[in-house]
């Protein structure tokens, strides 16, 4: 599964994307996954409240299941316009 | 309908003065353009990242929205991303309808929904330090109108 | 602000570009092109009639009222008198703010007061007939919204 | 005092503008003294309803004095936009 961050989400994790191999079923068991790898997953899903969820490029909730899904993509509230 | 993300710059009157033009049929043209704003005085420029393939296609989504609401003759949408500098246009949303109020509603709807269902986000290069551009509560709330 | 009321005709994008120009605390510019509309499929021209020196004063005045209501960097009226084909601009309003919102509703405002407060009188000219075009009791409606 | 016409207001009266002598006090009575002149005066000013009036520059009441007042322009509600 192809994981992509932006904005601040980006610069905590410190890379745009990479390719987890995961079992997850929902999205908040994918943050849960990644929190437990190093500080700055930790330190970048710390409030998830403060995050938004993408899956396969559509907004979603967190309690998505990730099933057949192949882009995941955090970011913070979006500031277009 | 057009929709154009892009890196380049983009010139607003002559794209207003493209849009919808040799119909006989538009009684109102709205345009919104949105503009790097020197808040602080000190503001280098604005970097502004997207998220592409998402971006195009929840633009084309929100403008397909509003020409199912409104009685539209044409919509425009232009965002660009990368480094911008004061002054420079962000954006800018033109609609074209036989009457007034259709085109400054959705011209009004595609900013609300722009601003927070657009994968785009800010962050301001000033002399003291970079910082992301904060999402504001009032904008979420801004689509509840419609 | 800018009020013109002109025989001539004018270049929408043209005016745009000049607006507010070289300006890095405006945030949002909203303009409104009314153009002429052939809703019958015969219309050969409009004639726009209006009451020179009442015009140009109304005009500022419904401006400076918007200046007053809302926070604008600039104001731009531009109304054509004389005859017109189907298809040419109008009029045209651009509102300069740091905000949208405020852009947004004085051109709104700007819009509805120009409609049933400047002395602009429509006569169309179809091959069937020439005929004024009435007043909506809409648009009377419409000032009270502000 | 200057009285001036617009729109079918003016198309119906056959002239833009005219000097006219009265002492009249009110609009409403400028207006009685027009009609009673010709029928097209009486046909332009018959339903005083779908008229506007302005005094010097400025929209009026049909029963607002013209004590000073040297422009009185009648016109239908104005389409501008």
């Amino acid at each position: 599964m192809n994981v992509m961050y932006f904005a601040w989400v980006r610069e905590r994790i410190g890379i745009p994307q990479e390719e987890v191999e995961t079992s997850a079923v929902t999205v908040n068991d994918l943050i849960a996954e990644l929190k437990s790898r190093e500080d700055r997953y930790a330190a970048a899903f710390a409030d998830t409240t403060a995050l938004r969820v993408a899956l396969d490029q559509e907004l979603s909730e967190f309690d998505a299941p990730l099933a057949g899904v192949r882009e995941v993509a955090f970011f913070p509230p979006m500031t277009g316009g | 309908m057009s929709v154009r993300v892009q890196a380049e710059g983009f010139d607003v009157g002559m794209e207003l003065n493209c849009f919808a033009q040799t119909r006989t049929d538009i009684g109102a043209v709205v345009s919104f353009t949105g503009v790097v704003r020197d808040t602080s005085g000190d503001l280098k420029e604005m970097q502004i990242e997207h998220y592409p393939g998402m971006t195009e296609a929840a633009i084309s989504k929100i403008a397909e929205e509003a020409t199912t609401r409104w009685s539209l003759a044409d919509v425009l949408v232009i965002h660009r991303y990368g480094s911008l500098k004061p002054g420079d246009p962000i954006m800018m949303v033109a609609t074209a309808a036989a009457h007034r109020a259709a085109a400054f509603e959705a011209a009004d709807f595609l900013m609300d929904y722009l601003k927070s269902r657009a994968p785009f986000w800010k962050k301001e290069v000033k002399t003291s330090g970079a910082e992301w551009v904060a999402a504001k509560e009032a904008d979420e709330d801004a689509l509840t109108r419609w």
